[in-house]
């Protein structure tokens, strides 16, 4: 543990903590939310406590890894959003309705 | 660092390759004038697909390169030919499928390129960086062809289920992955191997992460209970696509869990293939016996592809050289069997929708006696009945599980191939053994009806050669398995040296 | 001859490949004649295989043929091969000889039909998987086989299946097979995982029975049983043999192929092949051998009573494969498998007959509208006659030797009761046999003018075929007697593939095997007279009922009506076959229906159910609450609008989205896994 | 000083990330998410890792939350009744939730860092980004290539899927 070299009290823990609270908030969100805008938001919240943690324990590591892997997280998710606000588009136009429970045409 | 980059273009060949092709297709498919039919980039691309098999059975090169990133070992070679076969028959069935859904888009095709190439960078990777590069890859460009009808609202439902589920798992997977960074300093499979047999024992944060990278590739898997999405999604898109999604994508995430699990993380085996344990057990029961009461076919083909993901699981779990072999061998047969099945439902499908059910299957032995018995070669070896390739492969399976002790998971698994024969033998029923209905020879349909009842059942020369080829594959793994194991034993022999 | 062995299944198989893809584009008669060249090309073999298996001595009369390796891995080794030895030699001569016959006979009886090409694709299929069944080398050979020949079965059964009776007998046969093949499958397994802990990797015959010693009793035992389990889908025996009575929809010479000479006979070779596995298990021997003369019985008594000429024939072939199993549950595996030769012969004899009569009839089965049919179709009757005499027994047609040969055994080996059984079957037998034959054969024709003034022989491509088998049936035994009979050249036959089997017998039956040696001889002759005064007591009876000139000598209570009213509830259980399908389907069927619908609704229902279930809590919630505030602020008048308001829009957000639904239980399955790996 | 820093920080992105789910208007909802996006970049920055930082505004708040916005305007998404944001599965969905968070903070309360430490000083990673940049181009070239083909298939797709086709009847 680096922490002593480090004067802050500032631990891996608290970082990952965080990440997991933005973690469930997001899962939260994509649980709850009927509408299919506010599910990607979540969605994006879930990349982000990831990105928090790789981070994290990219510092407390002294690894360089880690932060390369986020910058490759947030260009990927920056393309997933691209890909889902397109989709998002075709659902609107075909059903016209952006809440995601009004699509169950298929189930069983 | 940089010393050890060992760079080596002969290594990633065919990801070369296949990036070449798609780019050419592409720029073809720009230049060409908008109304101008887009089937020559389908004979374009398979072309391109053809040259690139052999190139990828035979570049294989010892060691990992660009850092230890890429591998480029016979492992990576089987599940690139499994992956190159797979894009083919979907290519060509396509060709078919657009014009009956009357869609003329040339990016379908070297979206499917892609799809694949993100596969093959999967089996290929050697560090997660890597592995989750390529997973996005190929899970981008399926989201795109899923929703690719955008005039069916079937299609666009399906692909928004697919992304908001897939973009879940991948936080999840993501999730894993960076605790599994935060364990070993590092992410690639050979060090982080490395650093956990230094440790071996299981601290908390390798827990949450194999748990999260087993639940974010078991969605691409469809186990049980991640699978949900994969009966709508295969309804709802095209039918090549469903059949690509269930056959590549389910390999290329069987592929990157072996090279987690037994290159990086053998040593943590007993906490993990519990785990497994129960998802294989759990999938293999459920796909087997909701697929029973289905009445669409692609759904019943979806559940079908449930169970046989759970019985491929066994081979994966048991982590010997000759389980390990057998899903991959299963994976080859798999191609064949499931992608010819799918090729018949594709004949069915018209515009109109009709043509899903599994009813309309009836009398169909004597309307088309070839397609009637194709259909049921397939089907007989999904089910696993000798001669067929579907035989062979559960045979290895279960056998790798009998010869690990894992003698309930193969009790199971024969469980669970006793109840599949129900469903697949329905169809053949249908086939043989009923009249056909009345409704299926368009009578019924009334005006618009007559407009499409002869299009469906014509099968096109392209779809004809995907049957042929599947057919013979099915029926040739059946009968002569030895090369097609031998390899595959000798692919997997590194991951067992240690 | 050995190197052309594979010939004998492939030839087949080409004609069922070129008939399958091209049967439509080809005239009729192509297609015949080459699915019956083909059978004779696989019978020319089989014979010259035969004669040359005759010709070695006796040590080296089992011959391991290997063609390739089927599957490899690591130490496993599996090859396609065949084992060629007596027993195998002898089963495909009876499968290619009948069958050629039946072939032949087929192009005549089909020669209308629609289906002519198909038919011929699926029946030169199916003798390909009976081929491979009886040939293979191997387990998985056999398993191959196993498979094959049910699912042509299937198809056969449901030829017609225009008609719905056929299509459904088509799926019962197959979900009744699949639970005799879940018992075979497992029995296999089992087999192998056994073996494999003992380090022996292969699935050879030879090799397996070499290495059985490494199993122990129980286990043996178990896995015997679980085999007989598939045996008993196959063969039609108690409590699965529900299954062939229905399969009597498909075409006659199917029946008279598949469903009386070779198919079903795939049990009773499968435990006589398997005879080193019985013979460590002796209480398996004894479970086949009560469940198969219990089978005979209780199918004889349904054959009694009913009707449909092939009804008759289909409950007399359960029966008399429940003799075989008694033989080979015995250990007496030469008389099985010598029932089994002749069975194939007057068996088939018989079905063809019964075909050839329901053609004459225009597709009429019902025996009480028949009647006087020997002054039409003398060849016909005559044959089946002969069919008939050597089925109840009578000497010297084929049945008497080998029916006789089992009820020695028994009786040789101590078990009185099982003797005592298999000679009230006889006579049973002999019964409703020659009810049959007077039914349909003697007397007045019952049937409508229309069909009467049709009433014909059967053109040559049918009768001729029938001839031949005739002469099988009457001589088959005095031919075979010298083959198949103790202390005769031919007992050297067979013997060599049941030393294993016959060794360990003896020692079943030890303690009676002495007093056996000095009741040879004398006992032998009173028990061979006392099986015929059976059989001609059967058919003396059923004269007395059915046969105009004896009628008149019995006493007024023996009529059939009278005998019927006296004993109605007796009369009706068995005229219902003892209402086995109704419990079937009171007991399973329906029980299985239920499940089915309840699967159908697994995904909606379980899943759903639980979120529906959370939905419907909160809105029950939020409903009363919103009653509660209703009250409050406007009081009972309006309340009853709103509930019905509220009560729609409550059903449609029951439809929930399901994305969220997938992405709970996606959360849920993360939750129980992080939480057994927590506690785990 | 940092410690208090974490936790404004902290807090502050928990607070919007809950504001970003419990919101009724989806435009707020996005602005929330931008506050989010803000703190988890500070923290970035606390963490030695400004390239990230940077990374994480100009492509989130930049790229990302714009297509939010433009996506919410264009689809005319307005403010929402409360009985119509929140899904019906809520009884359960609330306690899985607070479940999961038990189960990993009890896996990362109990959990301690045992992996070597790697090459990086503080200082070096105080002026990584000149060290991120030649890793990307060399350790890191392959992953680097195939998410530049992602991007071009994030991009066709896109235009793919939204693009009209010419005759299509809608």
């Amino acid at each position: 543990m680096p922490a002593g070299k480090y004067k802050n009290m500032l631990t891996l823990t608290h970082f990952l903590i965080l990440s997991f609270i933005l973690f469930s908030i997001g899962v939260a969100g994509v649980l709850l939310r009927r509408n299919i805008i506010i599910v990607l938001m979540s969605l994006e919240l879930i990349f982000n406590s990831v990105n928090i943690s790789l981070a994290a324990f990219s510092y407390f590591m002294q690894s360089l890894s880690g932060t390369i892997f986020v910058i490759f997280n947030i260009t990927i998710a920056a393309a997933e959003v691209a890909i889902g606000l397109a989709i998002l588009v075709t659902v609107y136009r075909r059903r016209k309705t952006v809440y995601v429970d009004e699509l169950d045409e298929m189930k069983g | 660092m940089l010393e050890t980059l060992n760079i080596n273009l002969t290594a990633i060949l065919p990801e070369i390759l296949l990036t070449a092709l798609a780019l050419c297709v592409m720029a073809l498919d720009l230049i060409m004038r908008r109304g101008a039919s887009r089937l020559v980039l389908g004979y374009l691309s398979i072309i391109g697909l053809l040259i690139i098999l052999p190139v990828s059975c035979v570049s294989v090169i010892d060691g990992a390169f660009y850092g230890g990133m890429v591998k480029a070992d016979g492992f990576s070679a089987y599940f690139n030919a499994i992956f190159i076969i797979a894009a083919i028959f979907t290519i060509l069935i396509s060709m078919d499928y657009l014009k009956r859904v009357n869609i003329n888009k040339g990016e379908y095709y070297y979206i499917v390129l892609f799809a694949t190439l993100g596969m093959m960078v999967m089996a290929a990777s050697n560090d997660l960086v890597n592995l989750y590069v390529g997973l996005e890859l190929m899970a981008l460009s399926f989201y795109v062809l899923v929703a690719i009808r955008t005039a069916s609202s079937k299609s666009v439902e399906a692909a928004l289920k697919y992304f908001v589920l897939g973009a879940l798992s991948s936080g999840v997977l993501l999730y894993g992955i960076s605790f599994t960074y935060g364990v070993a300093g590092t992410t690639n499979f050979t060090e982080i191997a490395f650093q956990a047999r230094r440790v071996t024992i299981l601290d908390p944060y390798l827990l949450l992460a194999i748990v999260f990278i087993i639940v974010g590739f078991s969605f691409k898997i469809a186990l049980f209970p991640f699978h949900l999405w994969s009966p709508d999604t295969y309804e709802g898109a095209p039918t090549p696509i469903a059949a690509l999604l269930s056959v590549g994508s389910k390999a290329a995430a069987f592929a990157a869990f072996m090279r987690v699990f037994l290159v990086a993380l053998p040593v943590y085996q007993p906490h993990w293939s519990r785990i497994f344990w129960g998802l294989s057990a759990a999938t293999m029961l459920y796909g087997s016996v909701v697929a029973i009461s289905q009445k669409n076919i692609v759904r019943m083909l979806a559940y079908s592809s449930i169970a046989h993901a759970g019985i491929i699981m066994i081979g994966f779990l048991v982590t010997s050289d000759m389980g390990a072999a057998g899903v991959m061998y299963y994976l080859l047969v798999y191609a064949f069997m499931n992608i010819g099945a799918f090729t018949v439902v594709t004949l069915f499908i018209r515009s109109s929708g009709r043509g899903e059910s599994i009813r309309d299957y009836r009398g169909l032995a004597v309307r088309h006696p070839w397609l009637a018995f194709v259909m049921s070669i397939f089907l007989v070896s999904l089910a696993g009945i000798p001669p067929t390739g579907g035989f062979t492969a559960k045979f290895f399976i279960l056998s790798s599980a009998i010869n690990a002790q894992y003698y309930w998971l193969a009790v199971i698994g024969v469980v669970s191939t006793a109840i599949s024969l129900f469903f697949y033998a329905k169809v053949i029923f249908y086939m043989y053994l009923s009249e056909p209905d009345a409704l299926t020879e368009g009578t019924a349909g009334g005006a618009a009806g007559g407009a499409d009842r002869d299009l469906p059942i014509m099968s096109s020369a392209t779809c004809n050669i995907v049957l042929v080829a599947a057919a013979v594959g099915t029926v040739l793994l059946g009968i002569y398995p030895t090369p097609f194991i031998d390899m595959a034993i000798k692919a997997v022999k590194p991951f067992f040296l240690t | 001859m050995i190197e052309l062995a594979w010939l004998i299944p492939m030839l087949p198989f080409t004609g069922a490949v070129i008939n399958g893809f091209f049967g439509s584009r080809m005239p009729k008669k192509t297609v015949g004649l080459i699915a019956c060249l083909v059978m004779a090309g696989a019978f020319i073999i089989s014979s010259s295989l035969f004669i040359k298996i005759l010709s070695l001595p006796v040590d080296q009369r089992s011959i391991e043929v290997t063609y390739f390796t089927w599957i490899a891995s690591g130490a496993f080794h599996l090859d396609i091969g065949f084992l060629i030895d007596p027993l195998s030699t002898l089963m495909i001569m009876v499968v290619t000889g009948v069958g050629l016959l039946i072939h032949i006979y087929s192009v005549g009886y089909m020669h209308e039909d629609k289906g002519f090409w198909r038919y011929f694709a699926y029946l030169n299929l199916f003798v390909f998987f009976m081929l491979m069944l009886v040939l293979g080398g191997n387990y998985l050979v056999m398993f191959l086989g196993w498979e094959g020949v049910g699912l042509c079965s299937f198809l056969l059964i449901g030829f017609w299946y225009e008609k719905k009776s056929a299509s459904d007998a088509g799926k019962k046969a197959f979900v009744v097979n699949r639970i005799g093949d879940f018992g075979f499958v497992l029995g296999l397994f089992l087999l192998f995982w056994t073996l494999s802990s003992h380090g022996v990797t292969s699935l050879d015959y030879k090799t397996v029975f070499a290495s059985l010693h490494h199993i122990d009793t129980a286990t043996i035992t178990v896995i015997t049983l679980l085999l007989f389990v598939g045996a008993t889908g196959k063969s039609a025996q108690l409590p699965l043999y529900v299954w062939l009575p229905d399969a009597m929809e498909g075409p006659t010479p199917v029946s008279a192929l598949i469903h009386a000479a070779t198919m079903v006979t795939a049990g009773v070779y499968m435990i006589a092949r398997n005879n080193a596995l019985y013979a460590m298990a002796p209480i398996s021997g004894e479970v086949v051998a009560v469940v198969g003369i219990c089978t005979a019985l209780f199918a004889a008594t349904i054959g009694l009573v009913q009707n449909d000429i092939k009804k008759v024939l289909a409950y007399s072939t359960v029966s008399q494969l429940g003799y075989m199993f008694a033989a080979v549950g015995l250990g007496a595996y030469t008389a099985g498998v010598f029932h089994l030769m002749t069975h194939a012969f007057f068996k088939g004899l018989m079905f063809l007959g019964s075909g050839s009569v329901i053609h004459a009839m225009g597709g009429e089965q019902d025996m009480r509208k028949m009647g006087g049919l020997h002054k039409h179709m003398k060849i016909t009757s005559v044959t089946f006659i002969i069919g008939a005499l050597a089925i109840a027994g009578m000497p010297p047609f084929s049945g008497f030797w080998s029916k006789d040969e089992i009820l020695w055994e028994a009786f040789e080996k101590g078990h009185t009761i099982i003797w005592a059984m298999g000679l009230l079957t006889a006579f049973l037998t002999a019964f409703y046999m020659f009810r049959q034959v007077f039914m349909t054969f003697t007397g007045e024709c019952r049937a409508d003018r229309h069909t009467q003034e049709h009433l014909h022989e059967s053109p040559k491509i049918m009768t001729v075929p029938l001839i031949i088998l005739a002469i099988l049936a009457a001589a088959g035994g005095i031919v075979g007697i010298s083959f198949f009979e103790e202390g005769t050249a031919a007992h050297h036959f067979l013997s060599p593939v049941f030393e294993q089997g016959g060794h360990a017998a003896a020692n079943v039956g030890g303690h009676v095997a002495q007093n056996g040696e000095a009741l040879h001889g004398g006992m032998e002759a009173i028990l061979m007279a006392v099986s015929v005064a059976a059989g001609l007591c059967g058919i003396f009876l059923a004269g007395l009922l059915y046969y105009a000139p004896l009628k008149k000598y019995a006493p007024s209570f023996w009529r059939p009506e009278v005998i019927a009213a006296a004993f109605k509830p007796v009369y009706a259980l068995l005229y219902n076959k003892y209402y086995v399908d109704e419990m079937y389907d009171h007991i399973i069927v329906n029980p299985i229906k239920r499940f089915c619908g309840w699967c159908l609704s697994f995904d909606l229902g379980i899943i759903d159910g639980i979120v529906n279930g959370a939905a419907w809590t909160t809105r029950l919630w939020a409903w009363l609450l919103h009653k509660f505030d209703i009250y409050i602020i406007d009081g009972v008048i309006n309340s009853a609008a709103t509930f019905t308001g509220y009560n729609s829009g409550f059903w449609r957000r029951l439809q929930t989205g399901r994305l969220q639904n997938y992405a709970l239980i996606f959360v849920i399955g993360l939750l129980i896994i992080v939480g057994s790996a927590l506690l785990g | 000083m940092e410690q208090i820093f974490f936790y404004i920080f902290a807090i502050l992105a928990v607070a919007s990330a809950i504001a970003v789910v419990a919101a009724k208007n989806p435009v707020h909802s996005a602005v929330y998410l931008i506050i989010c996006f803000l703190q988890v970049a500070a923290l970035f920055i606390l963490l030695r890792a400004p390239f990230l930082a940077a990374a994480q505004v100009f492509i989130y708040v930049g790229a990302v939350m714009v297509l939010f916005l433009f996506a919410v305007l264009v689809l005319n998404v307005g403010k929402e009744r409360l009985g119509e944001q929140i899904h019906h599965q809520s009884v359960i969905v609330i306690p899985a939730v607070i479940l999961l968070l038990l189960m990993m903070g009890i896996l990362v309360a109990k959990g301690r860092l045992t992996a070597p430490m790697g090459a990086f000083t503080e200082k070096a990673l105080e002026k990584n980004t000149e060290v991120i940049g030649k890793m990307l181009f060399s350790k890191y070239l392959f992953p680097f290539e195939v998410v530049s083909v992602l991007l071009l298939i994030a991009l066709i797709g896109a235009v793919a899927l939204v693009m009209k086709e010419k005759g299509s009847q809608d």
